[in-house]
């Protein structure tokens, strides 16, 4: 059963020089226990959805269309209100790119973990406390942080109390956005380590949105690759990965800098469109090497090539 | 037997850190933030020589000193020069080589022409409110060459098909910010190039862009070494990367270099402890992976320039750490084959 | 392509309607500036406003005319009566016939009949008589100049041969009897002259006589070159002009315009002259760090830790004091002088910082690389990135200059030899007027301080979005 | 800190050397103790030249005791040191409630009157700043929001004594609800402390309405801008993203991360307001320093221009020195 159902997804921007579609007719799903992988470059609109997810798109954006199920509820058309009471944090939570500014400076950790809880639960401060600290040992820091203030913490500490924080309500489901763009490499393969071990812990669910295919990898069960705004294969990681079928998936892929071989690189020629006004037809045929005609006039539609694996290109 | 375009000799650079009141009226000692710590290499003319190594470990601030953007606070960097500056031949031109530190002032902008730098920023490294034409008009008008506008543009449309963005017409009015990314990138190499010189110092000049531009930069940077027969110090975090480009590698850890080898031999047979985990830390795009945790072997983070740890600077953090590192430096030392580790395990 | 960047900054300046109303506050504040500079006498300080007898013939104090629309005619407007050559011209008398139209009941502060340039072989006699309304005619008196050539200035009020022939007027006329001194003391002048007197419970009371009322000036002389070069009957109204008169009978209005140029100089030429200098304080002391930036910090703070304004006032005092300077430097430059001193400093601290930032930007690295100079640095590439911020701050720079050289003035330590919206409020101050209820002294030229502070920080405002980007609207 | 007190000092006595104020100052003095030495010497001494030379040598004495002798700038450290110690001469034009013609004694009595008004001033505008500013942050482009700033436009370009004129022309002269100026009303003896603090609340609403309107508007602007800048910081968004009450967010993200800085503009508004309202207690006729520094200069009483400006200027010194220490208790970033 699927915890999490997004259709149809759309969240413009509206700004002064036009409408930015930034996430364009979107739909995915994810499972108990399931990480789904969704990557894309920058501009393709995948921290957007992040934020969309949440119901956090910042003005001028807005969701425009398009349903998000959570536990067979409707996010899009919820009151405010009771998104934030019910919904927010409990049963969607959210890891910041920007861990270094994430956390209000001015209170301890502690203060901050315990917040969530006293204000979903009924539970007394202590037993809060008792539960953040627990939490801390989970991702792997020592409780003494909880007195401490953000920044007497190194960014490598302060990501492993932001992902503390995102689960410290147990939520169904976790998204973490670049949650390690910011650090340095070995930091980044402790920080992925953590997150396998919650995923296998915990059987929690995350949606792990970054540029990088490799972290994916790493993690993701299913992969979602979006480009300028849409979605454009999405299938099991090992489909994906191994028989990448859109040409732009195969070109990403190809293009990975990989350390034990020295395969020559390929990559991808142009830029990506301008948002504001994408090409006509499949939004990628500018810099497909297999561009044809009817790429040029019509929008593929996204279809299943087998196995669950679906791919938006008119050569399938 | 190549020669040798650059000798850097036990560099350092340490910044002063301003103490606060309390500290000068306790009569503490000033401190320093060691950013590079006694770091000794030689890059070969034509070849890409790599520095890679973590946030903090100095390898941006060595590529700053061999520039000559910064002045080092000890130690000795040798350029080996070529046309114009070799041919004034005095007291500072020593056996062929300059030293930085005998240069005189009015000849810096002579080294400039020989040496230059690409920087990491794409977004920042180009003044948002010139144009594409004037940034590199800049290095031109600088070093007078061209005697005419006319001149300088052939030179810039030249520079402009190097770096393929063509055709020149259509970007040499344009903003920086009416680029994307991969383009700005390319005209940060123009500008670098644009003075002809041999030897580039490249920080970082792919991580910031996305992963599908990545590899035509790096392609586009070793057409160029090979057109205009350039060297690099290459300067980068990611092993992947300097894997693809490199011919010799030093990794770097807290100002000082932990290891130096041929970047073949560094990612198979990696020695020092640091070089060992950041070689595991490297992620692949192999979904099996999300099957089994990495194993890395070190703890902690790096700790700051400023404190930096005694004896061995990575004992805290090493699985194999012994008496000896706690105490002593542990010197830098060939294991055979051009392959320098300082670690006290060999 | 320059200009269309330059075309973005514009489009977002304008796309707030604030600016919009800053740009057209503007406008309409240098074309009254043109106006003055065109039209009116740049000496107007020292030749007319400061010199009472310019005013002689203004009625003292009173409201602007436009008030009546609201007060339903109430009050009597100012009306000044002229002829040059006589109505009647006969063997040995040439009369001069003013006629005036009374229609509300309200009297005039006093008549005031002014016989310019007498001249004459023989001595003229010359009768100021009034015609009135109802027929009966008041001898008022006679007056013999003494030499050709002379003006005479008749005041009705208060001049005991017109109180004694209005007396007699009542007596022989109505059979009422008030005295000349009475009549003086009681200021009754008028209530007689344009008036009939009532008589109820014992008192005397007037009832204004409306109509026409002919002031005559006979010149009695059988010398035929006798005559008068023009004769003028002045009724003072109980208001004046656009803008009402002060205690001097000055026309307000004048000096309210007059202001404008002043207020827009001091703003600008202050604000200008403190935007540079912080400016290149900041970028100095920010590009070049070291002991240089150490030592314009440390000035900065001392100066930044001084309350401007009793300073400024502690400065015009210090130069009140001093004989010397006094008569050499102009008060006006002195204010400025101090505004900038005291105020660069603020500028420099930010600029420095801003600069700092810019500075460990790339590109300027990039620029260094490539071998350019420091002021190359400076100038193409620091300095325009900072000049959209200094013209902020110079726009909030102007308001406040303008402000505190009215503080100054309202304490007199102002230039009096140019007259500033500050220095109306002075006198007023001086004088009293809001406890006498005088409001158009007070509330106009506070108004216009205002207004001309406003147009610069609604342009202020309008530049916030392209300073501070975070504020654009996308 | 200190070493700007000393900087200001420093100007202070290079400024009054080379205007050749203080030379003026010190012949005051000179002539003060001369009349009175005089009076006294003229008991014993009846011979009227015998009387003149000995008050010449002693003005010589004086002269030299002084250093009037020596030129403007080796006297800096003795005006700095009699600046210092509050030595600050007699007043030719005041004399304290008490009767005292010192400067400093004068002063004094004057300070907690400015204090009253400027604090209560102070106190009720940045309040109402504060909850206004933060409303409008939080609605940034509404109407609302643009009416505050234009609000905030007009007090920022407001004559704050122009607008007590104003005042009092409209409270004091049309509408007698208020009295127009001074601190007590005259001749009033009953000494019930009820009765004396209605009637002192009497006399400061007229004060402190002008600067509050004077005040207000860039109180709004200053909260505003600066709670913006906080609301654009991601920790906001994560407080939002956790499912916080909005008041929560309000109070404990926006209002306590706000909280330095605001506190900093608070306490330079205070300083800045003392002196700022100079002109409206000389409107107002309020007997504190203002309406001292006022009288001081319709009457060229220097000592008491000097000591003002002095005082004025320590304000702002000492105001700044306690904002330091305040942030670093408000903001456990600057605790090392």
């Amino acid at each position: 059963m699927s915890l999490l159902d997004v259709k149809n997804l759309k969240i413009y921007y509206f700004t002064l020089k036009g409408v930015v579609r930034a996430v364009d007719d979107v739909s995915f799903n994810v499972r108990e226990g399931e990480v789904l992988g969704i990557a894309g470059e920058s501009g393709s609109g995948k921290s957007t959805l992040g934020y969309g997810l949440m119901r956090l798109v910042p003005p001028p954006g807005r969701i425009v269309g398009g349903n998000i199920v959570v536990s067979g509820r409707d996010i899009v058309s919820m009151d405010e209100g009771t998104l934030r009471r019910e919904i927010r944090w409990k049963v969607i939570s959210m890891i910041f790119q920007g861990a270094l500014n994430a956390l209000n400076p001015v209170y301890t950790i502690g203060k901050q973990l315990v917040e969530p809880i006293i204000f979903h639960e009924d539970v007394s401060l202590k037993e809060a406390y008792e539960r953040a600290a627990e939490m801390v040992k989970l991702v792997g820091l020592n409780e003494d942080v909880l007195r401490r203030y953000p920044h007497e913490l190194s960014g490598g500490m302060k990501q492993r109390v932001m992902i503390a924080m995102a689960l410290i309500l147990r939520p169904k489901i976790v998204i973490a956005d670049e949650p390690t763009t910011a650090l340095d490499v070995v930091i980044q393969a402790q920080i992925m380590n953590l997150f396998k071990k919650i995923k296998k812990e915990l059987n929690q669910s995350i949606i792990f949105i970054t540029h990088d295919l490799s972290l994916i990898a790493e993690i993701a069960d299913n992969v979602a690759v979006m480009y300028a705004g849409k979605i454009v294969e999405y299938g099991n990681s090992d489909n994906v990965f191994n028989t990448p079928k859109h040409p732009y998936t195969q070109g990403l892929l190809k293009s990975i800098p990989r350390l034990k071989s020295k395969e020559k690189l390929s990559w991808i020629p142009g830029t990506p469109p301008d948002l504001r006004n994408p090409p006509v037809g499949c939004r990628f045929h500018p810099r497909c090497p297999y561009v044809m005609d009817v790429c040029r006039r019509e929008e593929p539609p996204i279809k299943d090539v087998g196995g669950n694996h679906l791919v938006a290109c008119w050569l399938y | 037997m190549v020669d040798k375009i650059l000798i850097v000799e036990d560099l350092r650079k340490y910044y002063p850190i301003r103490r606060s009141l309390s500290e000068i009226l306790m009569f503490k000692r000033g401190r320093y933030v060691r950013a590079v710590d006694g770091v000794s290499f030689y890059v070969n003319d034509g070849e890409v020589y790599c520095i890679v190594g973590e946030s903090g470990c100095g390898k941006t601030t060595t590529g700053r000193l061999v520039t000559k953007l910064i002045e080092p606070t000890g130690g000795v960097i040798r350029y080996k020069p070529s046309s114009a500056l070799a041919r004034i031949n005095n007291e500072f031109v020593v056996g062929g080589y300059v030293d930085y530190r005998r240069l005189p002032k009015k000849y810096v902008k002579l080294l400039r022409r020989e040496v230059q730098i690409i920087f990491q920023d794409p977004y920042g490294s180009l003044d948002p409110r010139q144009t594409i034409y004037s940034i590199l008009e800049e290095p031109l008008v600088i070093h007078g060459i061209g005697n005419d506008r006319k001149e300088r543009e052939e030179l810039i449309f030249k520079v402009l098909e190097d770096v393929k963005l063509s055709p020149p017409e259509e970007f040499i009015n344009r903003y920086p910010h009416m680029l994307s990314g991969g383009q700005r990138q390319r005209v940060n190499i123009a500008r670098a190039l644009i003075l002809g010189p041999k030897l580039v110092v490249a920080d970082e000049p792919v991580s910031m862009l996305d992963v599908s531009v990545r590899a035509e930069i790096l392609q586009l940077m070793m057409d160029l070494k090979i057109s205009r027969g350039l060297t690099y110090v290459f300067i980068t975090h990611d092993l992947a990367v300097a894997n693809y480009i490199c011919d010799r590698v030093a990794v770097m850890y807290l100002g000082k270099i932990v290891e130096e080898a041929d970047m073949l031999k560094l990612v198979n047979e990696p020695l020092h402890p640091y070089t060992k985990a950041l070689i595991s830390a490297v992620p692949e795009p192999n979904p099996s992976n999300r099957f089994k945790i990495r194993e890395v072997p070190i703890v902690g983070e790096v700790p700051s320039a400023a404190a930096v740890p005694p004896g061995c600077r990575f004992h805290p953090r090493c699985p194999y750490v012994m008496d000896v590192c706690r105490r002593e430096e542990p010197p830098i030392k060939d294991v055979g084959g051009n392959h320098l580790v300082a670690c006290w395990l060999y | 392509m320059k200009k269309l960047l330059r075309n973005e900054l514009l489009r977002i300046f304008l796309s707030s309607s604030i600016s919009k109303i800053g740009i057209i506050f503007l406008a309409i504040m240098i074309i009254a500036s043109a106006y003055v500079v065109m039209f009116m006498p740049l000496d107007f300080g020292l030749r007319y406003w400061n010199n009472p007898t310019f005013w002689a013939d203004y009625p003292k104090l009173v409201p602007p005319e436009w008030v009546n629309i609201f007060l339903g005619n109430k009050l009597l407007r100012h009306t000044i009566l002229i002829t040059e050559k006589p109505t009647l011209s006969l063997e040995d008398t040439k009369q001069y016939i003013l006629t005036y139209s009374h229609d509300t009941d309200q009297l005039p502060q006093t008549i005031v009949f002014k016989l310019n340039n007498i001249t004459f072989t023989y001595t003229p006699i010359i009768e100021l008589s009034v015609r009135r309304p109802d027929g009966r005619v008041i001898n008022l008196l006679v007056i013999q100049p003494l030499t050709s050539g002379v003006s005479e200035r008749v005041d009705l009020s208060g001049r005991l041969e017109v109180a004694v022939a209005l007396s007699r007027f009542l007596k022989d006329e109505f059979n009422v009897s008030i005295s000349a001194t009475e009549v003086i003391q009681r200021k009754l002048e008028f209530k007689i002259l344009m008036g009939t007197p009532v008589i109820s419970n014992g008192y005397v009371d007037f009832k204004t006589l409306r109509g026409n009322y002919m002031f005559n000036v006979f010149l009695k002389s059988d010398d035929p070159t006798a005559r008068i070069g023009s004769v003028e009957v002045v009724i003072f109204g109980w208001c004046y002009g656009l803008m009402g008169t002060d205690h001097l009978g000055r026309d307000l209005s004048q000096a309210l315009l007059y202001g404008f140029p002043v207020a827009l100089l001091i703003g600008v030429v202050t604000s200008v002259i403190t935007a540079v200098v912080g400016a290149l304080a900041g970028v100095v002391s920010g590009y070049y760090g070291g002991i240089v930036d150490e030592v314009i910090q440390r000035l900065c703070d001392v100066l930044n830790n001084i309350p401007l304004l009793p300073l400024l006032i502690f400065f015009m005092f210090v130069i009140r004091m001093n004989e010397e300077l006094r008569r050499t430097v102009s008060p006006l430059a002195v204010i400025i002088i101090v505004l900038v001193v005291f105020s660069w400093a603020g500028i420099a601290i930010i600029v420095r910082s801003m600069v700092l930032s810019i500075k460990s930007q790339q590109f300027i690295e990039a620029s260094v690389a490539v071998g350019a100079s420091s002021i190359r640095i400076m100038f193409k590439h620091i300095l325009p990135q900072v000049a959209p911020f200094i013209f902020a701050q110079m726009m909030f720079l102007t308001p406040s200059a303008i402000l505190s050289e009215a503080a100054l003035s309202l304490l007199g330590l102002s230039d009096p030899s140019i007259p500033t919206w500050g220095q109306i409020l002075e006198s007023a101050f001086a004088n009293q007027a809001m406890y006498l209820g005088l409001w158009w002294w007070i509330v106009p030229p506070g108004l216009l301080i205002m207004y001309s502070a406003i147009t610069f920080v609604f342009i202020a405002q309008g530049l916030e979005p392209i300073v501070e980007p975070r504020l654009r609207k996308v | 800190m200190i070493a700007v007190l000393y900087g200001v000092l420093i100007l202070t006595g290079v400024i009054i050397g080379v205007t050749g104020l203080s030379d003026i100052v010190l012949y005051n003095i000179v002539d003060e103790r001369l009349r009175i030495i005089k009076q006294q010497l003229a008991i014993k001494i009846k011979d009227p030249e015998q009387l003149n030379r000995a008050v010449e040598e002693l003005k010589q004495e004086l002269i030299r005791a002084y250093d009037l002798d020596k030129p403007w700038y080796a006297r800096i450290p003795r005006i700095i040191y009699q600046i210092m110690v509050l030595d600050l001469g007699t007043s030719r034009s005041t004399l304290s409630f008490s009767g005292s013609n010192k400067v400093a004694d004068i002063i004094l009595e004057r300070i907690p009157n400015t204090v009253l008004m400027v604090t209560t001033a102070v106190l009720i505008s940045s309040l109402v700043g504060l909850v206004v500013g933060l409303w409008s942050a939080t609605k940034v482009g509404s109407l609302l929001d643009r009416f505050t700033s234009l609000i905030s436009a007009i007090s920022y370009s407001l004559p704050t004594w122009w607008f007590g004129m104003v005042v009092i022309l409209v409270f004091a002269y049309e509408l007698r609800l208020f009295p127009s100026g001074g601190m007590t009303t005259p001749g009033l003896t009953i000494t019930d402390p009820i009765t004396r603090f209605l009637d002192l609340l009497w006399h400061l609403f007229l004060p402190v309405l002008t600067l509050f309107v004077a005040l207000v508007g860039s109180w709004i602007y200053v909260t505003r801008s600066i709670v913006i800048s906080i609301t654009k910081e991601d920790f906001i968004v994560v407080g939002r993203a956790k499912g916080l009450p909005e008041r929560v967010i309000r109070n404990r993200y926006l209002l306590r991360n706000s909280a330095p800085p605001i506190l900093t503009n608070m306490i330079l508004g205070l300083a800045g307001s003392i002196t700022g309202a100079i002109l409206t207690e000389a409107i107002f006729n309020w007997p504190g320093m203002g309406s001292l520094y006022y009288n001081a200069i319709l009457s060229a009483d220097i000592n008491m221009i000097l000591a003002l400006t002095y005082i004025y200027t320590l304000v702002y010194v000492v105001a700044r020195f306690i904002l330091e220490v305040l942030y670093v208790v408000l903001d456990p970033r600057v605790r090392y």
